[in-house]
C-alpha cells in the first residue's frame, strides 16, 4: 500500500515534541479555562447547544498540538474549526449568524486551501509524517503552489489583510467563555501550522519579503480599522490580527533564511504564548467588567491594564519579550525590506497602543448588566488567566527569551518598549480637541468590514439569479403552447381532402419524374 | 394514329379528367363517379394496349384483367355509394369539408 | 397432404373459408368460427416459417401452371415474418372482439357481421404477404380495401362514417394509381410476375412510369407522409379491434409490397432517387407524426398519430440498402424487427386504448387519471407497448433501433441515425404524455364497470410479445436471411 | 449463469411483488427481504471468486454479432455490493416509511426491478449489455419518480425521462457506433478498442456520445437538471436510487468507459479525458454553490449530490491510478454517506413533516440519534477524517497530484470548503431550540430509525476501515489496478 | 379545404394535367406492337382444353385472382349489408308497384333473361360469356321483379339468402382445396374433370353473383325508397 494512504485510524499519529510542546500547554490551559468560564457563565438552558459545538471544538484545538502526521493534524485543524462556528452564531441575532456565515466560508476555504498543500506534500514527501513533509516540499518542483496554499490558509485563521475582519467577526458575537478560547487559542494554530509545515530557508527572498510586507501592512492597517470600530470585542478582534501580523513577519523570515529559522520560530511560540494568554485575559476581563459594579468594578479594570500593557509591549510584560524575539529574527536577515521592516516594527505598538486605548475606553464605558450567577468564579477563572500572562512568557524554558530576559532591565530597551505607547496616549488626549468631524470616525467601521461588503454582494447577486430563473420560465410557457397551437393548424390543412391528395398525386408525379429520368 | 393509340388516349384522357374530379370535385358521389372515371380510363388503356399485335390477336390477359377490375370496381362503387348515404343521414352533409349541403343539381 | 408445402394455399384458403362459413353461421356461432380459423392460420403459418427455415424460400404454384402462365405465390423468410405477425396480432385480436362486439347486442347490427369481414381482411392480408403477381397485388389490395374501410364504419357514427369515407377515396385513388401502373409495366414488359420481372427489368420510359405508380400507390396505402391523411381519422374513429389490425397489419401489407418491388424486383439503380425521397418522407413522417402524436388530446388519436410516426422507421431502409450487402443486411433485419414489435405494441396499445375507452365511458386523455391503480394490468401493458415504441431494451423496438442505427452508422450516412434517435424521444415524450395521466392519482373513484379478463390482460400479452421480441432478433434474422431481397442481393447463398 | 443471478433474483422479487398484489403485504416483505439476503450472499460468493482471480462471466446471443454479456469482476462486484447491500438496508427503511402509503405493490415492485437494473449495469460485460441495462433502470425509476402521483411528482418524472432518454439516446448511438466499427467489445481493463484505435476521430465522437449519455444519470453538468426535481419521490427511493443505484450507474458507466473501453492510455492520447475532466470540476464546483443556496433538505442533498458524482467523474477523467481507485471508492463511500442523508431526511419529513431546513430547529433534541448519524454523514461529505468520505477524498486528491493536475485537487479541496458551507448549516439549525423541541426524543419508527443508525455507523466504520484489506478503497485499489499495467497499490 | 382557407383551385388541375402529360408520355413510348402474354396463352388455352382463352385465363392460369374477386364481391355484399342502417332494412317492402305495362314486361323478360343468365354460363367456356355475365344478368332478373313487385324482398332476411350468397365461394373454395387432397397445389384442377368443375363452379358463382347484386340494390335502395336524397 503506497505509503501516502491513510490506513484508518491507525496512521493517525499523535506525539509530544518540541515545537508541540508551549501550544500544547497553552491550548489545554486556554481551552479548560474558557470552558470552565463559559460553563458558569452560561444559562443552564443553553448549555447543552453551546458545549454540543465547544466540546469537539476545544478537542480539535488541543490534540492540534500532538499532531503527528498530515491527516491528523488536518483532522485537528478541522475538528477545531469548524464547531466554532455554532460558538460564534450562538447567540441567534442575524448579526451573529452573519458572522457565522462568513467565519465558516473563510473556514472552509482555509481548510481546503490547507488539504491541498497537504495532499501536494504527501505526494512529494511520499510519507504523511510532518517533518518529512515540510522538508521534502522544499525541493520540489510544486513547492512554490504548496507554499502558497499553506499561507493562504494560515492567513486566513490569523485574519491577514485582506481577511482581516475574520478575527474580529468570529469575536464579536461570541460568549464571553468561548470567544476567550477563540482568542487565545484558535488563531495559535495557525502560528503551529507555520512552525509544522512551513519549508524553513528554502523559499526565494522575494516570498519571505512579500510576506513580511504583507505582516507589516496587517499590523498597521489591523489597528487603524480597530480604533474605528464599535465594540470592545471587534476591537479585541482587530488587535489580533494587527498581532497576528507581526507573527507572520515572523514566518516570513523563516521562509528564506536557515539561520533566521530557528530565530522565527522562537518568536512565533513567544508571540503565541504571550499574545494568546494576554487576549484570553483581555477578553475575559471585559466580560468580567461588565459582571461588575462601584470598586470591584474600579479594580478589576485596573487589572485589566496588565494585558493592555503586555499587549502594548511595555517594559516587564510578556510582550516585551515576545517583540524582543521577534526583533531578534528580524535582525537576523540583511537586505533592504528586512531592515524596513526592522526599522518599523517598534512603530506597530503605536498602534497596538491605539487599540488598547480605545478598548480601556469602551470598556469602561459598558454599563454593567446584571447576571444571576455569581461573578465569583469567573473572577477566579480571570485570575489564573492574569496570573498566566504576567509569569509565563519570562520563565518558559526556551532560547527565545533569553535576550529578552537579559535586557529586560536595560533602560534603552525600556525606552525602546515605552514610547510607542506614550505617542499613542498623547495623540489620545490631542485627540480631545480635535474637531468633531474626525472624532465622529470612531465607531465607523463594523467588525468585519469588506468582508461584510462582500456577503452582501454576495446575497445580492443570489436574490437577482432567483429573480431570472422565475421570470424565465413563465414566457417558455407561452410561447409553447403558440408553437403546438400552430402545429395543429398545419397538420389539419395538410389532411384536408383537396389539398393532401393533391399533394399525393403530386409525389406520385415527383416519383414518375425521378424514376424516368 | 393506330387504333390502339385511340383507345389508349381516350383511356388517359378518362383517367385525368377522374384524378381532378376526385381531386377537386367536393361533393361526394360527384367522387364516386370521378373514381369509375379513373378506373374505365386504366380499363381502356389496358384493352388498348393489350391490342398491339393485330396478327397474334388481342392479348387475353389485360382482358382478364379487366373483367377483374369491373368487378372490383362495382364492388367499390356499392360500397362507396352505400358509405355516401349513410353518411348523409347520419349528418345531413354531402361533402367532406363541413359545407352544408348543395343539392342534387351540384 | 403435405402441410408444410401447400401451407401457402392453405394460409389464403382457410380463413377465406372461415369468412364464408362465419357468414352463413350467424352471429352467435361466428366467433367460433373465427376462433378456430385464427388457431388454424396460426398453426399454418408458424409451419410456414418452419418450412422456410428448413429449406429456404419457396414458390408455390396457384393452379399447377407457373409464371408467367399462372400465379405463384412467394414464401420467404420476410413473408414468413409478416404471416405470423399477422396470425399472432389476429388470433389476440379475435379474442379480445368476442369481448369488444357483444353478440347479445341487438342495436349493432353491424357488429354481427365483424367476424366476416375480419376473416375477410386476414384473408387478403396472407394473400398479399404471399403473393408474387402484380395484379394479384392489385386484388389483394382491393380485398384489404374494402374490408378495412368497412371495418371502421362498422361502428357506425358521424365521425367514423367521415373518415370511413375519406379512407375509400383515398383507398380508390390508390387502387386506380395502382391498377394504371400495372396497366403500363404489363404493357412495357409483358409480364406481372415479379421473379419473372426481376430478371427481365430494363431501364424503359413506360415500365419506370409504371413502377413509379405503382410505388406511389402503395405510398399512399401505407400512409406514409404526406399521404398519411386519411389514416389518422380512420385508425382513431374505428372501433379498437379494427383499429388494432389496422395499424399494426394493414399498413404493413401494401409496405410489404413496396420493400419487395424496391429491392427485390427492381435492380440497384432503378428509379434513381426514388429511394432516397422514400427515406426523407420516411424521416419526415417520424418527426412530423410524432410531432402530432405529442399534440393529440384523445387516447385513439395520439395511437393513430404514433402509427403515422411509426410507418416512417420502415421508409429508411431504402436510403440504406444502397450501401453494400452488409448495411442492407442491418437495414433489412432492422425494418423486419421494427414491423414484428410494431405491430404487437401498436396492436397492444389499440387494444389498450379501447379497453381504457370503455371503462372511462370517453376517450379524453386528461380525464383518464387512477386508471394504474384500477385497472394495473392493463396500464403495464400500454406502458410496456410504450418502452417498445421509444425503442427502449428491452424491447423488440430496440432491437429494430438498434439495427437501423448501425445500418446507418455503417453506411456512413449517420443522419438517419439521429432520426432515429429524435423518432425515439418523441416516441418517449407523447407515450409519457399518456401514461402520467394513467399514472396519476385519482381524485374518485371509477364509475365505469370492471374490465373483462380479456380486454385486461389480451394487451398486456401482446405488449409483453413485443418486449420479449427481443431475444428472438436471432430467429428473426435467419428468416431475413431466408428472405429473397438478400438471397438475390448475393448476401445469403 | 451464475453471473447473471444479482440481476435476475431481484427481478424475480419484483415481479413475484406484482404478482402478489396489494393486499398480500407480509408475504411481499418477506419476498423482498429474502431475495435481498439471496443477493448479498450471491453477490458475495462472486467476491471471493473474484478476490481469488476467478471471473465468472457468460454470455447469450442477442442481436448480430452482439452477445448479452454479464461478468462479475471486481469492478462490477463493487457497485453491485454496494447496491444489493444497500438495497436490503433501504428495504427494511422502507417498509417503515411507506407502512400508510398506498401502491405499496407497485412501489416495491419497481424498487426490485430498478435493483435488478443497477446489478446489470454492474455486471454488463460489454459496452451494449451495460446500455440495456442502464435503460432498463431509467424505465423503472420512473415509476419510482412518479410514485406519489402529485402534479409536482409528475413535472419531476417527465423531466427526469427527458434527461434519461435523451442521454439514452446519446448512448445508443454511442454504442451501435462502436458495434458498426469494432464488434463485440468486452470490458478489458486497460482498454478494449486497441485494434481500432487508429480512427480518432469517430472514436472521439463516440467518447462524446458515450459520456453524454452516462453524463445524465452521473449529473454531470450541464446534464444534471433532473435530479434535484425527482428527489419529490419517496425518500427510499431519493436514497437508494439517486444516492445509489441510478447516479451511480451514470458514474460506473464512466468509470468503465474510460478505464475497461478506451483505456487510460487511450482516452489521453486521444485528448478527450482532459475535457471530461474539466466538465466534472465545473459540476463539482457550480453545484457546490448552487447546493449553498438551498433551503429544502433534499434540493440540497441533491445538490450535493450532483457534486459528489463529478468527484468520481473527475477522479476517472485524471487517468492516474490512484485518482482512478479513489473515483471507484468514492463511489462505495458516497453512497453510504448520502444514504445516511436521504434516510434521515426522509424520517425528519415522515416523522414531523420538515422538508426545510429552516424548520429544523428542535431537531437534535427531538430525533438526536438520527441527527447524530447524519452528522456523521455531513462530516463525511465534507472530508474530514477519519470518516468515510475523507479516505477517498484523500485518494483522489493524491492521485490528482500525482497526475500532475494540481488543478484538480484544487477544485476537490474548494468542494470540501463549500460541503462544510451547505452542510454545517443544517446541523446548526437542527440544534437550535425551536418548534419541534417539546416533544424530546421521540425518533422515527423503528424500522427507519436503525437503518439510519446503520449506516450512520458505517460511515465512520468504513473510514476506520479504510486502509484495511477488502474495504472499499483496498477492493477499488485491487479492482482498478489492471487498467494500469504495472501499477501496484 | 372549406371556406376558412381555400386551397389553391390550379393545383388539382395542374396535378391532372400532369398525370396526363406523364402516362401520355408512358404510353407514346411504347413500341407500337407487342404481344404480351398472348402466345403462352393460347398454347397453355389448348393444353387445357378450355377454348374461350379470356376463360382459361380467367378460371384457370389465373384462377386465383377469380378466386379472390369473387370474395370482394362477396365482401362488397356483407360491407353494404353492416351499412344499413336498420337490420329489418332487406326485408322492407319497396313501395313501387307495378302499372301494366311494366307488368306485362316483367312477366316476358324475368324468364327470358333467366335463360340468358344460363346461356351465358353455358357458353363461357367457348365463348365469350361466363359466370359474372350470367351473374349480372340474373341479379338484374330479380332487380326487375322485385321493382315491379312481383317478388318481395322478404325472402332476404331467412339464413337461405345468406347461403345463396356464400354458395358460389364456398363451391368455389371446396374445388380449390380438392386437388390438394391429392397432392396437387390449390386450384390445380385434375387434367380429367377440369370442364366439369370450371362448370359446376361457374353455375354456382352465378346464382351467387346473382344474388350479391340483387342484394346490394336492395340494401342501398331500402333508405332511398323513403324518399331521402343522397
Amino acid at each position: 500500500m503506497t505509503p501516502v494512504l491513510p490506513a484508518g485510524i491507525g496512521s493517525l499519529t499523535f506525539s509530544l515534541d518540541e515545537t508541540g510542546t508551549p501550544f500544547l500547554i497553552l491550548f489545554a490551559f486556554l481551552w479548560t479555562i474558557s470552558g470552565l468560564y463559559a460553563f458558569a457563565t452560561t444559562p443552564a438552558g443553553e448549555r447543552a447547544r453551546l458545549f454540543a459545538y465547544f466540546v469537539p471544538s476545544a478537542l480539535g484545538g488541543v490534540t492540534v498540538a500532538l499532531a503527528g502526521d498530515a491527516i491528523s493534524f488536518y483532522l485537528c485543524f478541522a475538528l477545531m474549526a469548524i464547531p466554532a462556528w455554532g460558538l460564534i452564531t450562538h447567540v441567534g441575532t442575524p448579526e451573529a449568524r452573519r458572522a457565522g456565515a462568513i467565519y465558516l466560508t473563510l473556514t472552509a476555504i482555509g481548510e481546503a486551501a490547507l488539504l491541498a498543500a497537504l495532499v501536494i506534500m504527501a505526494v512529494e514527501a511520499d510519507s504523511l509524517a510532518l517533518p518529512v513533509l515540510a522538508e521534502a516540499i522544499g525541493t520540489s518542483p510544486l513547492r512554490d503552489i504548496a507554499v502558497a496554499l499553506l499561507l493562504a490558509s494560515i492567513g486566513l485563521k490569523i485574519g491577514t489583510l485582506p481577511a482581516s475582519g475574520f478575527l474580529p467577526l468570529s469575536y464579536t458575537y461570541t460568549p464571553a467563555g468561548a470567544a476567550s478560547a477563540l482568542a487565545g487559542a484558535s488563531a495559535k494554530v495557525g502560528a503551529l501550522a507555520m512552525l509544522r509545515l512551513l519549508p524553513a530557508g528554502v523559499m526565494p527572498e522575494e516570498w519571505a519579503y512579500v510576506v513580511m510586507a504583507l505582516g507589516m501592512a496587517t499590523a498597521f492597517l489591523a489597528a487603524i480599522l480597530g480604533t474605528l470600530t464599535t465594540t470592545p470585542r471587534a476591537v479585541l478582534g482587530y488587535s489580533s490580527a494587527s498581532q497576528m501580523g507581526l507573527i507572520l513577519v515572523a514566518a516570513g523570515v523563516s521562509l528564506t533564511s536557515v539561520e533566521a529559522a530557528p530565530l522565527a520560530y522562537g518568536a512565533i511560540v513567544a508571540f503565541s504564548l504571550h499574545h494568546g494568554l494576554a487576549k484570553s485575559a483581555l477578553v475575559l476581563g471585559d466580560d468580567v467588567v461588565s459582571r461588575l459594579t462601584g470598586s470591584a468594578r474600579t479594580a478589576a479594570l485596573a487589572a485589566l491594564a496588565l494585558p493592555v500593557l503586555a499587549l502594548v509591549g511595555a517594559p516587564l510584560t510578556s510582550g516585551f519579550v515576545a517583540k524582543y524575539a521577534l526583533k531578534d529574527a528580524v535582525h537576523a536577515l540583511h537586505g533592504t525590506v528586512p531592515e524596513a521592516v526592522y526599522a518599523l516594527l517598534p512603530w506597530t505598538a503605536i498602534g497596538t497602543a491605539a487599540l488598547m486605548l480605545r478598548f480601556f475606553a469602551l470598556t469602561r464605558e459598558r454599563t454593567a448588566e446584571t447576571r444571576v450567577s455569581s461573578p465569583r468564579i469567573p473572577i477566579a477563572l480571570w485570575s489564573l488567566v492574569l496570573a498566566a500572562v504576567a509569569l509565563v512568557v519570562w520563565i518558559w524554558p526556551a532560547q527565545w527569551n533569553v535576550h529578552a530576559i537579559e535586557s529586560a532591565l536595560s533602560p534603552s530597551s525600556m525606552w525602546t518598549a515605552l514610547w510607542p505607547g506614550l505617542i499613542a496616549i498623547a495623540g489620545w488626549m490631542a485627540l480631545r480637541y480635535a474637531p468633531r468631524s474626525a472624532q465622529r470616525l470612531t465607531g465607523i467601521v463594523p467588525p468585519g468590514d469588506v468582508l461584510l461588503g462582500l456577503a452582501a454582494a454576495v446575497t445580492a447577486a443570489d436574490r437577482w439569479l432567483a429573480g431570472r430563473s422565475r421570470s424565465r420560465g413563465v414566457t417558455a410557457r407561452d410561447e409553447r403552447a403558440d408553437i403546438g397551437h400552430s402545429l395543429r393548424a398545419a397538420e389539419r390543412s395538410a389532411v384536408a381532402w383537396t389539398a393532401a391528395s393533391t399533394l399525393f398525386v403530386l409525389l406520385v408525379l415527383l416519383l414518375v419524374a425521378l424514376g424516368t429520368r | 394514329m393506330s387504333t390502339y393509340l385511340v383507345y389508349t388516349a381516350g383511356g388517359v384522357l378518362l383517367y385525368a379528367l377522374g384524378t381532378y374530379g376526385l381531386l377537386a370535385r367536393p361533393h361526394l358521389i360527384h367522387k364516386v363517379i370521378s373514381a369509375n372515371f379513373m378506373g374505365s380510363g386504366v380499363f381502356l388503356i389496358l384493352i388498348g394496349l393489350g391490342n398491339r399485335s393485330p396478327e397474334s390477336g388481342p392479348d387475353p390477359v389485360p382482358q382478364a384483367m379487366v373483367l377483374t377490375g369491373i368487378v372490383v370496381t362495382v364492388a367499390l362503387t356499392a360500397l362507396g355509394l352505400a358509405i355516401v348515404k349513410r353518411y348523409y343521414t347520419a349528418t345531413g352533409l354531402d361533402n367532406l369539408d363541413d359545407k352544408p349541403s348543395a343539392g342534387g343539381d351540384r | 397432404m403435405n402441410v408444410l408445402a401447400q401451407s401457402p394455399g392453405l394460409l389464403v384458403a382457410v380463413p377465406l373459408a372461415g369468412a364464408a362459413i362465419s357468414f352463413v353461421a350467424g352471429r352467435r356461432r361466428a366467433p367460433h368460427v373465427a376462433i378456430t380459423t385464427a388457431l388454424v392460420v396460426l398453426t399454418l403459418a408458424v409451419a410456414l416459417a418452419v418450412h422456410v427455415l428448413d429449406g429456404g424460400p419457396f414458390r408455390y404454384q396457384v393452379g399447377g401452371w407457373g409464371a408467367p402462365l399462372g400465379i405463384d405465390l412467394v414464401a420467404d423468410g420476410a413473408a414468413a415474418l409478416f404471416l405470423v405477425l399477422t396470425a399472432i396480432v389476429g388470433l389476440v385480436v379475435t379474442l379480445y372482439a368476442t369481448a369488444y362486439f357483444r353478440t347479445d347486442d341487438e342495436t349493432a347490427y353491424g357488429h354481427g357481421l365483424f367476424w366476416t369481414l375480419w376473416l375477410f381482411m386476414w384473408t387478403s392480408l396472407n394473400a398479399l404477404f404471399l403473393t408474387g403477381d402484380v395484379f394479384n397485388v392489385y386484388v389483394c389490395l382491393e380485398l384489404v380495401g374494402i374490408s378495412a374501410v368497412t371495418l371502421v364504419t362498422i361502428g357506425g357514427g358521424a365521425e367514423a362514417l367521415r373518415a370511413g369515407a375519406r379512407y375509400l377515396f383515398a383507398s380508390m385513388l390508390g387502387a386506380m394509381t395502382y391498377l394504371l401502373g400495372v396497366a403500363l409495366l404489363y404493357a412495357a414488359t409483358g409480364q406481372l410476375d415479379m421473379d419473372v420481372l426481376r430478371t427481365t427489368l430494363v431501364a424503359d420510359t413506360t415500365a419506370a412510369t409504371g413502377l413509379a405508380l405503382m410505388i406511389a400507390a402503395l405510398v399512399l396505402k401505407t400512409a406514409l407522409v404526406p399521404a398519411h391523411f386519411w389514416l389518422p381519422a380512420a385508425h382513431g374513429s374505428a372501433p379498437s379491434p379494427v383499429s388494432a389490425v389496422l395499424s399494426s397489419l394493414v399498413v404493413k401489407g401494401s409496405y410489404f409490397v413496396i420493400l419487395r418491388l424496391m429491392l427485390d424486383v427492381m435492380p440497384a439503380g432503378y428509379l434513381p432517387g426514388v429511394d432516397i425521397v422514400l427515406g426523407v418522407l420516411g424521416s419526415a413522417a417520424i418527426v412530423w407524426g410524432s410531432v402530432q402524436a405529442l399534440l393529440q388530446t384523445r387516447i385513439k388519436q395520439l395511437v393513430a398519430y404514433s402509427t403515422v410516426a411509426q410507418i416512417g422507421y420502415l421508409f429508411l431502409v431504402f436510403p440504406l440498402a444502397r450501401h453494400g450487402a452488409d448495411v442492407l443486411t442491418l437495414a433489412l433485419t432492422g425494418v423486419l424487427v421494427h414491423a414484428l414489435s410494431h405491430g404487437l405494441a401498436k396492436g397492444s396499445l389499440f387494444l389498450g386504448a379501447g379497453s381504457l375507452m370503455t371503462r372511462f365511458g370517453h376517450d379524453r386523455i386528461a380525464d383518464m387519471a387512477g386508471a394504474a391503480r384500477s385497472a394495473p394490468a392493463l396500464t403495464f401493458g400500454v406502458a410496456l407497448a410504450g418502452v417498445t415504441m421509444m425503442g427502449l431494451p428491452p424491447s423488440g423496438g430496440f432491437g429494430a433501433k438498434w439495427l437501423l442505427v448501425s445500418a446507418a452508422l455503417a453506411s456512413g450516412e449517420w443522419w438517419w441515425a439521429v432520426v432515429l434517435v429524435i423518432g425515439g424521444l418523441l416516441a418517449a415524450a407523447y407515450m409519457f404524455r399518456l401514461l402520467s395521466v394513467l399514472l396519476v392519482d385519482a381524485p374518485t373513484e371509477l364509475h365505469a364497470s370492471k374490465g373483462d379478463i380479456r380486454t385486461e390482460w389480451l394487451p398486456l400479452a401482446l405488449a409483453l410479445g413485443a418486449v420479449l421480441l427481443v431475444l428472438a432478433i436471432p430467429l428473426v434474422s435467419d428468416l431475413a436471411a431466408a428472405s429473397n431481397v438478400l438471397i438475390h442481393a448475393g448476401v445469403t447463398p | 449463469m451464475t453471473a447473471w443471478l444479482p440481476m435476475l433474483v431481484p427481478a424475480i422479487a419484483g415481479i413475484a411483488t406484482f404478482a402478489l398484489g396489494k393486499s398480500r403485504g407480509r408475504a411481499r416483505n418477506v419476498v423482498n427481504l429474502a431475495a435481498a439476503a439471496i443477493s448479498i450472499a450471491l453477490v458475495a460468493r462472486l467476491v471471493v471468486h473474484a478476490y481469488n482471480g476467478t471471473v465468472i462471466s457468460s454470455t447469450i446471443p442477442m442481436l448480430p454479432g452482439l452477445g448479452l454479456g454479464m461478468s462479475a469482476d471486481l469492478l462490477g462486484l463493487l457497485f453491485a455490493t454496494v447496491a444489493t447491500v444497500l438495497w436490503g438496508v433501504t428495504l427494511v427503511y422502507a417498509i417503515g416509511y411507506m407502512d400508510h402509503a398506498t401502491d405499496r405493490a407497485r412501489f416495491f415492485g419497481f424498487f426490485a426491478l430498478c435493483i435488478a437494473a443497477a446489478n446489470g449495469v454492474a455486471l454488463a460485460d460489454d459496452p451494449l449489455s451495460l446500455f440495456i441495462f442502464y435503460e432498463i433502470l431509467s424505465l423503472t425509476t420512473y415509476p419510482l419518480v412518479v410514485h406519489t402521483g402529485t402534479p409536482e411528482a409528475l413535472a419531476a418524472g417527465r423531466k427526469y425521462l427527458f434527461y434519461a432518454l435523451g442521454g439514452g439516446a446519446a448512448l445508443l448511438v454511442g454504442v451501435a457506433w462502436l458495434a458498426v466499427i469494432a464488434g463485440q467489445t468486452p470490458f478489458t481493463p486497460g482498454g478494449a478498442l486497441a485494434a481500432v484505435s487508429d480512427r480518432t476521430a469517430e472514436l472521439r465522437v463516440i467518447f462524446a456520445l458515450l459520456v453524454a449519455g452516462f453524463g445524465v444519470k452521473a449529473a454531470l453538468m450541464p446534464l444534471h437538471g433532473w435530479l434535484p426535481g425527482a428527489m419529490v419521490a419517496p425518500a427510499p427511493v431519493s436514497s437508494l436510487l439517486h444516492a445509489v443505484a441510478v447516479v451511480k450507474a451514470g458514474v460506473f458507466g464512466i468509470i468503465r468507459l474510460v478505464n475497461e473501453l478506451y483505456g487510460p492510455e487511450l482516452a489521453t492520447s486521444l485528448g478527450v479525458a482532459t475535457p471530461l475532466a474539466i466538465l466534472a470540476a465545473v459540476s463539482i464546483i457550480i453545484a457546490s454553490v448552487i447546493a449553498l443556496r438551498q433551503d429544502d433538505f433534499k434540493r440540497r442533498l441533491a445538490y450535493s449530490t450532483i457534486a459528489q458524482l463529478s468527484y468520481i467523474t473527475l477522479g476517472t477523467a485524471l487517468c492516474s491510478p490512484l485518482a482512478a481507485a479513489g473515483a471507484l471508492a468514492h463511489l462505495a463511500h458516497h453512497a453510504v454517506m448520502k444514504i445516511t442523508m436521504f434516510f434521515t431526511a426522509g424520517s425528519v419529513y415522515e416523522t414531523l413533516h420538515v422538508k426545510k431546513v429552516s424548520q429544523m430547529p428542535g431537531l437534535a433534541r427531538r430525533m438526536p440519534l438520527t441527527m447524530a448519524s447524519f452528522a456523521v454523514a455531513a462530516f463525511a461529505l465534507a472530508g474530514i477524517p477519519p470518516l468515510v468520505g475523507f479516505a477517498s477524498k484523500w485518494m483522489l486528491g493524491v492521485g490528482s497530484a500525482q497526475s500532475g493536475s494540481v488543478w484538480a485537487l484544487i477544485v476537490y479541496v474548494s468542494s470540501g470548503a463549500l460541503a462544510l458551507g451547505y452542510m454545517v448549516p443544517i446541523l446548526t439549525s437542527a440544534l437550535r431550540e425551536g418548534d419541534h423541541t417539546p416533544a424530546r426524543g421521540a425518533e422515527s419508527d423503528p424500522r427507519m430509525l436503525w437503518p439510519i443508525v446503520t449506516v450512520g455507523v458505517l460511515t465512520v466504520v468504513l473510514g476506520l476501515t479504510a486502509g484495511l484489506p477488502g474495504s472499499p478503497v483496498h477492493w477499488a485499489m485491487t479492482a482498478i489496478a489492471p487498467s494500469f499495467g504495472g501499477w501496484t497499490p | 379545404m372549406g371556406d376558412r382557407r381555400r386551397f389553391p383551385a390550379l393545383l388539382p388541375l395542374l396535378a391532372s394535367g400532369g398525370v396526363l402529360a406523364f402516362v401520355g408520355r408512358a404510353v407514346l413510348a411504347l413500341p407500337p406492337t407487342a404481344s404480351g402474354l398472348a402466345v403462352e396463352m393460347r398454347d397453355g388455352a389448348k393444353a387445357s382444353g378450355i377454348k374461350n382463352v379470356v376463360t382459361a385465363v380467367l378460371l384457370d392460369f389465373r384462377g386465383y385472382d377469380t378466386l379472390l374477386e369473387i370474395a370482394v364481391l362477396m365482401l362488397a355484399t356483407v360491407a353494404v349489408l353492416s351499412l344499413r342502417e336498420d337490420p329489418a332494412a332487406l326485408s322492407r317492402r319497396i313501395a313501387g308497384r307495378a302499372g301494366p305495362v311494366l307488368g306485362a314486361l316483367t312477366r316476358t323478360l324475368a324468364p327470358l333473361m333467366i335463360l340468358v343468365a344460363g346461356h351465358l354460363v353455358w357458353v363461357g367456356s367457348s365463348e365469350p360469356g361466363g359466370a359474372f355475365q350470367g351473374g349480372a344478368v340474373l341479379g338484374a332478373a330479380g332487380i326487375l321483379m322485385v321493382l315491379s313487385g312481383y317478388a318481395q324482398p322478404a325472402w332476404a332476411g331467412r339464413r337461405m339468402v345468406r347461403w345463396v350468397l356464400t354458395v358460389g365461394l364456398l363451391a368455389f373454395i371446396g374445388v380449390a382445396l380438392y386437388p390438394m387432397l391429392g397432392g396437387g397445389s390449390l386450384l390445380q384442377y385434375p387434367d380429367e374433370s377440369r370442364k366439369n368443375l370450371i362448370l359446376f363452379i361457374e353455375i354456382l358463382l352465378t346464382l351467387s353473383i346473382g344474388a350479391s347484386i340483387l342484394s346490394l340494390f336492395l340494401a342501398s335502395a331500402s333508405a332511398t325508397a323513403g324518399g331521402e336524397r343522397p
